[in-house]
């Protein structure tokens, strides 16, 4: 049964090739920092799959909530220029 | 680790559930809509690590669910205070 | 961003503060045993306080203490270094001599012993006050400066 | 079959069976408001019954094996859950909040309760009036003090 297993790797690796293309697709700022967020929030899920809960926890504090905290506060200084879309 | 166990299945279940959340995050037309699919991905990806945590039978992987779901809930609130101040075009 | 957000999430932010960090300093002081560590435990402690930034609004003069427990970190870790240097760098010279973090490892499955750390544990609390006090200064520095030609000034700001 | 086993299954059927729903309705309404009512309210009520799974399976087991390790699984999936039942209806009403604020109205709905009004005056205006009952409470009160 370990094909599940395996399973389980590509599903989560899919899902984040996807919010790693939409972070680089998006021209509007704050989707990007959402979809950054997201992106290293399913790094984290991967990590916990490989059994490295130390990497996972740093994964979830640095890249999830401090990172798109610091992002949310650069692009607050910025002016938008670009439609909302 | 035991793959027959059903919480294991239940967690393919999820990731299939976490890629058509993140279909949404890719094509939501405006800004809230891709922080509700950040948010659904939040909740599926804390019940998969408590679902995992228990088919492994490992107790300190459910404390990383629990971290995972208070800063998920910080990430959110950015997201939602920054939001506030904009308006829509 | 220098604004209060609504009553619900002040109110729940402040439920979670506590616990949050916490549990951060549950990671510090376990890290030889358990998964984590000083710079894992001190991101979690970090983004308590990034909590209460998003809640009340970034207040108060803070600059002089957070770098002062900055340096002290620093400082500390360089010199729990240094202490091993009779022999090398980094050099465990607590370990196995019954202090209060030398205790002996026990062989075999055993439930995990707190105090067989050595160095390790103090360099991890000197790492986390490191970590703690840095990322809360760029935190409350960015939010600081970003709101500052905001609509309005915080409420707290206004009471001082 | 083992009672236990029926249980369990039930339970996961029903988390699955609610989480898929969400994602569905995540896709499926036309609307940000919508969308979350549909998102967050049906993960969160499938990831509780999830919880529940995770704990009648690991207090079955503990109470077969004797295992202290399978209490203390069940223990932090309490905590867990108590986690997840204090963020997540708070982000959904941070998220439903800014939307509102953005602009954002509800397509295709007849009528709009909260429509032209500005929340922040009305919270300035409701945080006044409680600043202005208090003294008055108090005068109210110095001048029965005074009567007696």
């Amino acid at each position: 049964m370990f094909w599940i297993y395996q399973i389980l790797h590509l599903l989560v690796l899919l899902s984040l090739i996807v919010t790693a293309l939409a972070v680089v697709r998006f021209k509007d700022l704050i989707s990007a920092a959402i979809s950054l967020g997201a992106s290293s929030l399913l790094l984290s899920l991967e990590f916990y799959l490989l059994r490295a809960p130390d990497v996972a926890i740093a994964e979830a504090a640095v890249g999830a909530a401090l990172t798109t905290a610091i992002y949310i506060f650069a692009i607050k200084s910025t002016e938008r220029e670009e439609g909302y879309k | 680790m035991n793959f027959s166990n059903p919480l294991f299945i239940a967690v393919v279940v999820f990731a299939i559930y976490i890629l058509i959340s993140a279909l949404r995050l890719f094509l939501g037309p405006t800004a809230p809509d891709r922080t509700v699919a950040l948010d659904t991905i939040n909740t599926l990806v804390v019940a998969s690590m408590v679902a995992l945590g228990a088919a492994m039978w490992e107790v300190l992987f459910i404390d990383i669910a629990i971290v995972y779901a208070i800063l998920s809930f910080v990430t959110t609130l950015f997201i939602a205070k920054y939001l506030e101040g904009v308006e829509a075009s | 961003m220098n604004w209060k957000m609504s009553r619900v999430v002040t109110t729940i932010a402040d439920v979670l503060v506590a616990p949050i960090a916490i549990f951060g300093i549950y990671l510090i002081l376990h890290g030889h045993l358990t998964p984590g560590g000083g710079f894992q435990g001190g991101a979690v402690v970090a983004s308590s306080t990034a909590l209460l930034i998003i809640a009340h609004g970034a207040f108060g003069e803070h600059k002089k203490d957070l770098s002062s427990l900055e340096s002290t970190g620093l400082t500390l870790f360089i010199l729990l270094a240094l202490f091993g240097l009779g022999y090398t760098m980094f050099y465990n010279y607590l370990a196995g001599t019954g202090t209060l973090f030398g205790a002996e490892v026990p062989s075999g499955i055993n439930p995990g012993y707190i105090n067989t750390g050595g160095t390790v544990t103090l360099m991890n609390i000197a790492v986390g006050m490191e970590v703690i006090a840095a990322l809360s200064l760029i935190l409350w520095m960015m939010a600081k400066r970003s709101g500052s030609m905001d609509l309005e000034t915080s409420r707290s700001e206004v009471e001082e | 079959m083992n009672i236990v086993l029926i249980i369990i299954s039930i339970l996961l059927a029903i988390s699955l069976v609610f989480n898929g729903l969400g994602t569905i309705g995540l896709h499926r309404f036309p609307d940000v408001y919508t969308r979350l009512h549909a998102a967050t309210k049906c993960t969160t009520f499938g990831t509780i019954f999830l919880t529940f799974t995770v704990i009648v399976y690991s207090g079955t087991r503990y109470y077969w094996t004797g295992q202290s390790k399978f209490l203390m699984l069940a223990l932090h999936t309490i905590v867990a859950l108590i986690a997840l039942l204090l963020t997540n209806p708070t982000g959904a009403h941070a998220i439903a909040r800014a939307a509102h604020k953005m602009g954002y109205g509800p397509k295709q709905a007849v009528r709009d309760d909260l429509e032209g009004e500005d929340l922040k005056e009305k919270e300035e205006k409701e945080e006044e009036k409680e600043k202005k009952d208090k003294p008055v409470m108090m005068k109210k009160a110095s001048k029965a003090e005074g009567a007696k």
